[in-house]
């Protein structure tokens, strides 16, 4: 229990802090380093506490359940394996806020350094002691996340982002590959628990699937610890700030990819593309990594080159995979870290006493600064594998897997040779790395003096220095058991203790070490002059810069490509679109049809009536008329338009449709006011589109008229074959047959409207409503065309000025029509639940009729004695629609509950009274509103603009009145 | 939630009208009445929708009526309209609530002033919102679809300018040619069965006729189309981008939810009519909304990756969710499990939040000097002749300190979701519809890995386009620290907030999606609760209990007319077995 | 006559769909309202055809559905028809705002080559 | 010789007349060529529809046609007043 | 009396509408006559005051004389339209001025319905200042006289009429 | 098809028929004279025969008819007749002045100038 409870606190602590850092103060340098670093030296603490179960072999674990119903729980797992791991990584984040707080300068914003470095270890011990799969891939997710935060920490220069971004495309793209991995695997074993995964690889070996698992695992694991050719983000990510590269770079992200390949070799490994994927490509990158390195001018770039190579050898050794390969693997990721990390360290002190990074520029610094130059040169030299030290025993490990271990590929015989080379190239880079900058005459033109830095900036790199001769001298009385302890937990409890020593007699890798030595020596003294002359990068392939060639790439594939197929793909045009919606309504109905559709065999019909022939006659040439002449005579296209309405009006009535044929005459007349009333703003067309004769526009029209053809071919098809299809059975006969009795009115239609389906009137007179206020609304901002502003021609004329009187005589018709249609409105509100009519059409005519005294007058003269509030009259009437439905609440009836009845009243006899009237009153108070403020507000403009115009000609006259001299000048 | 009457069920339509209706009352300068009675409705909104929820929680599997109904004028099934609450569309009630209240807050800092009775239509599209998803009737669906339409016309308006009126004209033309389609898909449902009720759809569409089969399925592609336009499936979506770009802030937040009203009722529609209990017409669609939900995801991706600016990126994000659950849609009709469509719809709710989020953090994030003042001195009105415009003066409101990191903060919180990263819930929702893709064997393998895939694909897309704009945002952009208030902030925060609280409690809200697709899968539930709803007056005949005055409109004409109603009346208590042809 | 509303129906719709792609706003408006008669007949259509025998029923006494209209369709035709009306107006609307601030009639509120 | 027969036949011719008048008008506001000749053409051609409902009222034996001829009767002027203003003025309201 | 009932004629003439158009009852008189009133409410806001009608039998003998006048013309164009004149005549249309007395509006509208009704003349244009009206005759024979026919049949009836 | 006009008996029939075949026929011709003449100033003369006798043919048939049927006075058809009446001059009022107008501005000698003084 207690055991579980410290797991807890370990991936807490480092949460917690950030947590706390992040709430700190811009300023709060030194409280931020405290708070990391005691929180660090407290996970440590925890960690050591654990030490006792661990090393008995036990397996640690603890679960929160966070998702369970996905398998996707916080489950934490630690053993041998990770319990090691975890320490490097505490252990060196000690030192890097140490390290750290004297790096950052005061002006940075540290806190936030200190707030992303926590919470990247956070997520880093989250990755190593994760228990479920699941949840390793979003800790490694995070990580690959906050370093990205942490490369572009001084994000001003472009270095930094560019840097930064392209860290976090790699990476994450290898996590997405991971993490599909890791679903396909979890589908594979049944679980995302790591016990249950790491015991099922003969399992997952076996499945069809292994090799699609193995190569998304690769590609994330990769990725990650920048593995050939996914290796030049690392150099890139250089941008960081030297703690952030002594962590990140050194010790713990990028050997998060190698972590994992050692622990998901029990699962993956063991199988002959195993070896050829991983170690191919570790052999690979172990030798470009150090051929670059030593060709690089900028020290961090040669550092992590260096890194590049050195992640190889472990990919390597992890892809071999023997139990002396996975001991040396993990041998070599805690050696790599500590010279690695002081090595980076080193170089940050240099970089900021110095103020370059140069080594063309440095030299002679060990006068300078004697102690560092010392701790920089043992770290190389453990970085080169001098013997004594740590990197020369787990090097030695190395070439000894490569002699001794077989399985006769041809891989596996190159593998000596090939060590080899990469070695010499190692011992020359570190030769290279102390010789230039330590060594030679005093440095010249430096950006600041050097001289030692403060002495606990350098603390930790002396320890890590002392760690790499404690190791390399006693390294089975300090490391020795630790890394049994891991090895065991990876290959099992049945690992034979290995001994570690340092001496293993005159053998074959040890000819190699040396042979290294001597080699990397002389290559370095041959070509030391030209290496430094030389561009950054090895002959010929600095040509080929990998980062480059990703930038391009990324570049073309993030950017130009999608730009170009988003163009190609895409449209921002009406025209296609609508195209694309009729087309498809065409082909999908048509395949849907297809050789299925059958037409009935006894058709309904009705007689033929040569009138109705007639008519339809003329809606055909009406409508096909308006397709003419809509482009070039609107006037002309929308009296067709009103041609084809009335005889769809016919039809309507003709078709036993008498409501339908009232509401759609009154909407057509409505309807052309309106279209007039737009047709002011657009101004006439004068010429012919210049485009319009050329072949394309003809290609066009002939392809849409073709579309339209179909179209209209398809719905007369569609029509004809439910219409002559004998009546089903239809919910229509019970509102004929309930109408009256339930319903409480003869007119069904209307019963259907207010009481029946009511609440779809209520609906659509909240749409009418919303329109209303959108065109209220859009006009109050309206601007006309310049060309529109002026007056309209026919007032321009001489002319013109006879017109004065034009209305006197009409407009006193169009008043006395007033009072009618008043009166006639009321008749169709009063009759709609029994014949046809309804709050519709009466809310539609008195529209019609306020319509028709703005039209015979002016909107001044109308509006001084008429007051119309539109916008009252809709939201009263949306309330009375609305309290009418809510009213049944009071009886216990749901919303648009009608109660009918027919009630005496004296004198004048029955007369309905259904709630439905009242609901209906609402509609009309809304039609109305509705209607006469899209009228209305249309109509504004032209006073609008009128007024404008007075405006503009008195301005223009006082301007003409007070400076004549000005328009003489002119 | 057993049968019976229950206002609660109509009050996420009722409470917005009413409010939308009653602020038309007031002048528009009387903004913070407005604003009151506009917040007023969208909290009730979210209580109500939340109670909702719970009360579907409580009975969704239980058999039998466990969904709850609303029969509007107490009309008997199949015949009158109905409103009909279950767990999916309880969801969709809370997710529009959750976005109404933030943007409502961020518009009051100033965006409503930039056109007219913003509130109104704002409460009117709150309520074709909600109304689209209660109703459980073909044309009711329609009218309601046209209410959100109308008012995501008026609100995409809002604020005018040419970039507005324009994508407005297209949006405008693109969706009349979609209602065009819906009503002729609609009138043909109803020609070749009879019916325009779901449930009672989902009951005809096994016992069809084989010789009204084709027709029935091509009223379905017609409608289909309707919808898939509103969700933006590619190739029909290139009005999108445009269309949220130019919008408002606070109106794009909102118009998050749009596209998924478009997923909703394929869903919904799909399941019911096509589901694996629809005899021969069973699957209908499926490779079709596969095929296209993957067109749309790749051409979202694309579009986020060839997108130059936040709002443009931030549409095509839109489109990457709806296709990736249309896609999943598809999926769910060829039998892909409930696993599978439980995790997307909590991605849904996860990337709609996020959109919102992201939607509303473009303004500030991309502001210079002067930000809304700047943007209304723009806007205004030269011709402002009427009355005087008072609405220019920017809002004196608080600014927020540490803008940038709120704002970076927040802009990750969006950036980690939509790009499925974890660990927030954009990544959850992700594992648990490719797990559940993986999982089912009713899958066609090939095109169940190519779905795996394009949904790392887009995520990987996502995150570099997002980076990209981030990277430029927050930190290649040396200067002036963007003044944004905190009523801006605030519901950006609060979006965050609860984000995260969905990732913390992803299990709860993930158990909550697999009951509710799992209730998707089995049709008949929904279809025999809605076809058996009581009315609350139990036949023509007067009840000879004392009930309350039992429906008089049954006694009245009877009583005028004097012989009894009963051959003409028979229908109201076999709601059922008659209209079935 | 059923052949002859089928073939109005179609020729309606051919108006209509060729308006809807062409590039002038004025044109697109037509072809929408034409659009909209076509699709309100079709809608009606759906219901058969009935001529002659109005939904209007008598007040009481047995009633024979067979013997009228059906209604359902010419309700939502109803509906159909003030909705395209408003949207109609709100397109004009919009038309007009658009050929105000971008000074083209064009539907991409540019010309085509620009 | 009935007289249902007398007027059915009567009603027929009177819907052919009305319908061949409908044509004509039709005609005329396709044609043109005047603006003006097409709104006279449009006005007939909603007169001639409101006789029809009218006519195919009475032959069918329904009086439900009414309210579509009244509109036509005295509200359908409203657009050929606007279109007539249109022409006359360049807009519909000042 | 006259706030209540601006314009009783007018009342009076849509309460008979009405009770055309739905039946003639008590209770239809009494709904029609409220809704009338409001009609004439709403019709004061626009005109205040109405038309000062002197003789309306004066107005009873207009209507026989257009109603003759109506049927004979009809026949008349109808005949023209068909055979396009007789034998010793070609029809010939033309435009006709003649000056009117009438300077109200009221009676003038009255007049443009007569002759609008009457087919064969239409109103072109009214100038208010001259009074001259413009006038199109669709048959112009030698031996009519349109101005005195214009003038005395309709124009003197109408002064009779109005104040 | 069997309508209630069936039951009327043949001295209104005919009547009736009679109006009807009136009323059309005067439409029709008007419409033909829509089509057969040659001048706007010609043509708007047309219209007025269906909006005089050729409404009234047709509205008095119907009234009959319907009085006969109904037992009473069916007079709906008088308001449709009187309204085309008095709103028939407004639209050709407009129409012919539109149309003087245009000829007008463009200069075509056939229409009379205006009859109003010229303006100082
Ligand atoms: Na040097
Ligand atoms: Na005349």
């Amino acid at each position: 229990m207690i055991e579980q409870n410290l797991i807890l606190i370990l991936i807490g602590l480092p949460f917690i802090a950030a947590l706390i850092t992040a709430s700190l103060s811009v300023n709060s340098h030194t409280a931020a380093a405290w708070v990391s670093g005691l929180s660090m030296a407290g996970a440590l603490a925890v960690l050591m506490a654990l030490h006792d179960r661990i090393v008995t072999g036990e397996v640690l674990r603890v679960t929160i359940p966070w998702v369970p119903s996905i398998g996707m729980n916080l489950t934490f797992r630690l053993d041998g394996f990770s319990w090691l791991f975890v320490a490097l990584v505490l252990a060196i984040a000690i030192l890097v806020v140490i390290y750290a707080s004297y790096y950052l300068s005061r002006s940075d914003p540290v806190p936030r350094f200190y707030s992303f470095l926590m919470a990247f270890t956070g997520a880093m011990v989250g990755m190593l002691i994760s228990g479920n799969i699941l949840m390793l891939v979003v800790f490694w997710e995070l990580t690959s996340v906050i370093s990205f935060l942490l490369i572009g920490y001084w994000h001003q220069g472009q270095a930094a982002r560019d840097g930064a971004r392209m860290a976090l495309i790699v990476t994450a793209a290898g996590g997405v590959c991971l993490l599909f991995a890791m679903l396909v695997l979890g589908q594979i074993v049944g679980s995302y628990d790591l016990d249950r995964v790491l015991a099922a690889g003969d399992l997952v070996r076996g499945h069809r699937l292994y090799p699609l698992v193995l190569g998304l695992f690769l590609l994330g694991a990769f990725t990650k610890s920048a593995q050939f050719p996914f290796h030049f983000w690392l150099p890139g990510a250089m941008a960081a700030p030297t703690p952030v590269s002594a962590f990140l770079h050194s010790a713990t992200m990028v050997k998060a990819g190698v972590f994992l390949l050692v622990r998901f070799f029990p699962v993956l490994g063991g199988t002959e593309l195993w070896f050829y994927a991983v170690t191919g490509t570790g052999m690979a990158t172990l030798l470009l990594g150090a051929m670059i390195a030593l060709f690089r001018h900028d020290l961090k770039g040669l550092l992590a080159y260096s890194t590049i190579s050195h992640l190889g050898l472990i990919t390597a050794l992890a892809g071999i995979g023997s139990e002396g390969a996975i001991l040396a693997a993990i041998f070599h990721i805690m050696n790599h870290a500590v010279f690695k990390a002081s090595l980076f360290m080193a170089a940050g002190i240099i970089d900021h006493e110095t103020g370059t990074r140069d080594m063309r520029r440095l030299s002679g610094l060990i006068r300078f600064m004697p102690v560092t130059g010392t701790l920089a040169i043992v770290a190389s030299a453990a970085m080169a594998g001098v013997p004594l030290l740590n990197g020369f025993l787990s090097k030695e490990m190395f070439f000894a897997e490569a002699v001794d271990w077989h399985n006769g590929t041809w891989l596996d015989d190159a593998m000596p040779y090939l060590a080899t080379i990469s070695s010499i190239f190692a011992v020359a880079y570190s030769l290279r790395f102390i010789h230039t900058v330590f060594f030679g005459p005093a440095p010249v033109d430096l950006p600041r003096e050097p001289h030692e830095p403060s002495a606990w900036m350098r603390r930790p790199v002396e320890l890590l220095v002392l760690v790499c001769l404690v190791v390399g001298i006693l390294p089975a009385l300090t490391l020795g058991p630790a890394l049994n302890l891991a090895a065991r937990a990876v290959l099992g409890p049945d690992l034979p203790y290995y001994d570690i020593a340092i001496w293993h007699g005159f053998n074959t890798p040890m000819i190699m070490s040396l042979l290294a030595l001597a080699g990397g020596t002389v290559l370095y003294l041959v070509f030391a002059a030209r290496i430094a002359e030389g561009p950054e990068g090895p002959p010929l392939l600095h040509r080929i810069r990998a980062q480059k060639i990703f930038e391009r790439m990324l570049l073309a594939l993030s950017w130009k490509w999608p730009r170009a197929l988003h163009k190609l793909t895409g449209t921002e045009r009406l025209q296609p679109q609508l195209t694309i919606i009729v087309v498809l309504a065409i082909v999908l109905t048509t395949a849907t049809l297809w050789q299925t559709v059958q037409i009935t065999d006894r058709p309904r019909s009705n007689p033929f009536n040569i009138a109705f022939a007639l008519m339809w006659v003329v809606g055909a040439a009406c409508a096909i008329g308006a397709a003419w002449q809509a482009k070039y005579h609107r006037f002309a296209a929308m009296m067709l338009l009103g041609g084809a309405g009335l005889v769809t009006c016919l039809t309507f009535a003709w078709a036993s449709a008498p409501d339908l044929a009232v509401t759609q005459l009154l909407v057509e007349i409505v309807t052309t006011a309106l279209l007039l009333l737009g047709l002011r703003w657009l101004p006439k067309r004068r010429e012919e589109i210049a485009d319009d004769k050329l072949l394309p526009a003809r290609m066009r029209r002939m392809r849409d008229l073709g579309i339209a053809a179909i179209a209209g071919l398809g719905m007369a098809f569609l029509a004809y074959i439910i219409m002559t299809r004998p009546l089903i059975p239809n919910v229509g006969d019970w509102f004929l047959r309930n109408a009256y009795y339930e319903g409480g009115g003869t007119n069904v239609v209307n019963v259907i409207l207010v009481d029946f389906r009511a609440f779809d009137t209520f609906g659509e007179i909240t749409v009418l409503c919303i329109v209303g206020l959108t065109v209220f609304a859009l006009l109050r901002r309206f601007r006309p065309a310049s060309e529109s502003r002026s007056s309209p021609d026919q007032q321009k004329d001489i002319h013109a000025a006879n017109l004065r009187d034009y209305l006197v005589v009409p407009s006193v018709i169009m008043r006395w029509m007033f009072p009618v249609m008043i009166v006639i409105s009321a008749y169709f509100f009063m009759r709609g639940h029994d014949l046809p009519g309804g709050g519709f059409s009466a809310g539609v005519t008195l529209a019609i009729a306020f319509l028709l005294q703005y039209m015979g007058h002016s909107v001044r003269w109308v509006e001084a004695r008429l007051t119309v509030l539109p916008i009252r009259w809709m939201g009263v009437g949306l309330l009375i629609a609305g309290a009418t439905g809510v009213g049944a609440f009071a009886f216990g009836y749901p919303f648009l509950t009608a109660h009918a009845q027919y009630v005496s009243v004296p004198l004048i006899g029955k007369v309905p009274a259904a709630t439905a009237m009242l609901f209906d009153t609402g509609v009309f108070a809304l039609v109305v509103g509705a209607t006469v403020l899209m009228l209305i507000a249309i109509a504004h403009q032209s006073l609008r603009s009128a007024r404008l115009r007075e405006q503009e000609a008195s301005e223009a006259a006082a301007e003409a009145a007070s400076g004549p001299t000005e328009r003489e000048a002119v | 939630m057993t049968a019976g009457l229950n206002h609660l069920i109509i009050a996420p339509i009722l409470i917005p009208f009413f409010a939308g209706a009653l602020m038309l009352l007031y002048d528009d300068r009387q903004r913070r009445t407005k604003l009151l009675i506009s917040l007023g409705s969208a909290l009730a909104l979210l209580l109500t929708a939340i109670e909702l929820l719970n009360r579907a929680k409580g009975s969704a599997l239980s058999g039998g009526n466990d969904i709850g109904f609303y029969l509007l004028g107490d009309w008997a099934m199949p015949f009158g309209i109905v409103l009909v609450i279950d767990r999916l569309s309880a969801m969709m009630l809370v997710l529009t609530a959750l976005l109404a209240l933030p943007a409502l807050v961020y518009a009051a800092a100033g965006w409503n002033r930039q056109g007219q009775h913003f509130h109104s239509m704002f409460q009117f599209l709150l309520m074709g919102l909600n109304g689209a998803f209660l109703t459980g009737d073909l044309f009711n669906l329609f009218v309601f679809f046209e209410v959100l339409l109308a008012a995501s016309y008026g609100m995409l308006l809002h604020g005018s300018g040419q970039l507005r009126i324009r994508a407005g004209l297209h949006y405008i033309a693109v969706n009349l040619a979609a209602s065009l389609l819906f009503l002729i898909g609609v009138s043909m449902i109803y020609g070749v069965t009879g019916t325009l009720n779901m449930a009672h759809l989902s009951n005809l569409v096994p016992l069809l006729p084989e010789s009204e089969r084709p027709l029935l399925h091509a009223a379905a592609v017609l409608m289909g189309l309707a919808f898939l336009i509103k969700a933006g499936i590619w190739p029909l979506s290139f009005w999108l981008s445009t269309a949220y770009m130019a919008a408002a802030a606070p109106v794009a937040a909102i118009f998050a939810i749009m596209t998924k009203v478009g997923v909703y009722v394929v869903l919904r529609l799909s399941m019911l009519m096509f589901g694996a209990s629809a005899g021969a017409s069973a699957g209908f669609g499926a490779y079709l909304l596969l095929g296209g939900g993957m067109a749309t995801v790749i051409f979202g991706f694309i579009g986020v990756l060839a997108s130059q600016g936040l709002g443009r990126m931030a549409a095509h994000l839109v489109l990457v969710s709806s296709g990736t659950l249309l896609s999943v849609t598809g999926f769910a009709l060829m039998g892909g499990g409930s696993a599978m469509l439980g995790g997307a719809l909590f991605y849904m709710l996860a990337s709609t939040l996020a959109t919102s989020a992201l939607f509303l953090l473009i303004e500030p994030m991309s502001r210079e000097e002067g930000g809304i003042a700047a943007l209304l001195a723009l806007t205004a009105d030269a011709y402002g002749l009427d009355e005087k415009e008072e609405d220019s003066q920017p809002e004196t409101g608080l600014a927020i300190p540490g803008t940038l990191t709120v704002l970076g903060l927040s802009f990750g919180i969006c950036l980690l979701v939509l790009a499925g990263l974890p660990p927030l819930p954009g990544f959850i929702g992700k594992v648990a519809i490719l797990r559940g893709v993986m999982a089912s064997e009713a899958l066609p393998a090939g095109l169940g890995w190519a779905f795996v895939a394009l949904m790392l694909v887009s995520g990987l897309a996502t995150l570099i386009g997002l980076v990209r704009i981030g990277i430029q945002t927050f930190w290649a952009s040396d200067g002036v620290v963007p003044r944004v208030l905190a009523l801006e902030i605030a519901p950006v925060l609060v979006l965050c907030a609860m984000i995260v609280l969905l990732s913390v409690r992803a299990d709860d809200a993930l158990r909550y999606m697999r009951a509710t697709a799992e209730a998707l899968y089995r049709p008949t539930i929904y279809a025999e609760g809605v076809l058996r709803a009581p009315r609350v007056v139990s036949s023509p005949t007067p009840a000879p209990a004392p009930s309350p005055p039992a429906k008089p409109a049954a006694q009245a004409p009877s009583s005028a007319a004097a012989p009894a109603p009963a051959p003409a009346t028979p229908a109201p208590s076999a709601p059922n077995g008659e209209v079935q042809p | 006559m059923e052949i002859v509303l089928s073939t109005a129906i179609g020729i309606l719709t051919a108006s209509g769909v060729w308006l809807l792609l062409r590039p002038r706003t004025f044109q697109v408006i037509i072809g929408l309202c034409l659009l909209s008669y076509a699709v309100n007949i079709f809608i009606f259509s759906m219901g058969r055809l009935t001529p002659g025998a109005p939904p209007i029923m008598p007040k009481g006494g047995f009633i024979n559905p067979a013997a009228y209209a059906d209604p359902l369709p010419q309700a939502l035709v109803l509906t159909a028809i003030v909705i395209s009306f408003a949207t109609t107006a709100l397109f004009l609307v919009v038309m007009i705002a658009s050929r105000g601030v971008t000074g083209t009639d064009h539907v991409d509120g540019k010309e085509r080559d620009e | 010789m009935t007289a249902g027969t007398i007027l059915i036949a009567a009603l027929s011719y009177a819907q052919l007349m009305l319908a061949l008048a409908a044509c004509m008008a039709g005609w005329r506001t396709l044609r043109g060529p005047r603006a003006q000749d097409r709104v006279l053409g449009l006005d007939t051609l909603y007169v001639t529809t409101m006789l029809l409902f009218v006519v195919t009222g009475m032959r069918i034996g329904t009086p439900f046609f009414f309210e579509a001829a009244m509109v036509i009767g005295v509200l359908a002027f409203a657009a050929t007043v606007a279109l007539a203003k249109f022409l006359l003025r360049g807009e519909v309201i000042e | 009396m006259r706030r209540i009932l601006p314009h009783p004629l007018l009342t009076a003439g849509l309460t008979l509408v009405w009770m055309l158009l739905t039946s003639f009852s008590l209770g239809h008189l009494l709904l029609g006559g409220m809704i009338a009133g409001l009609a004439g409410l709403a019709f004061a806001r626009l005109e205040p005051v109405g038309p000062q009608l002197r003789s309306p039998w004066a107005l009873v003998r207009l209507g026989a004389v257009v109603s003759v006048d109506i049927i004979r013309s009809n026949i008349a164009v109808a005949r023209l339209i068909l055979f396009g004149g007789d034998r010793h005549h070609r029809r010939r249309s033309g435009f006709v001025k003649i000056p009117l007395r009438l300077q109200d509006p009221m009676p003038l509208a009255l007049l443009a319905m007569v002759i609008t009704a009457t087919p064969g003349t239409a109103w072109m244009e009214h100038d208010m200042d001259s009074g001259i009206l413009l006038l199109h005759v669709f048959d112009m024979r030698e031996e009519d006289d349109w101005q005195s026919q214009i003038r005395d049949r309709y124009e003197s009836l109408l002064l009779e009429a109005f104040a | 098809m069997s309508t209630p006009l069936d039951t009327l008996p043949l001295w209104i029939a005919i009547p009736v028929a009679l109006l009807l075949i009136i009323g059309s026929t005067l439409t029709m011709l008007g419409a033909l004279g829509l089509v057969r003449l040659n001048s706007f100033y010609d043509r708007i003369h047309a219209p007025t025969l269906g909006t005089s006798w050729g409404t009234a043919g047709i509205m008095l048939a119907s009234m009959l008819a319907y009085s006969w049927l109904d037992g009473r006075a069916i007079l709906h058809e008088l308001v449709i007749g009187s309204f085309v009446m008095i709103t028939t001059p407004i639209t050709l009022m407009l129409l012919s002045r539109a149309a003087l107008h245009r000829d007008r501005m463009e200069g075509n000698p056939d229409v009379p100038p205006t009859s109003a003084p010229p303006e100082d």
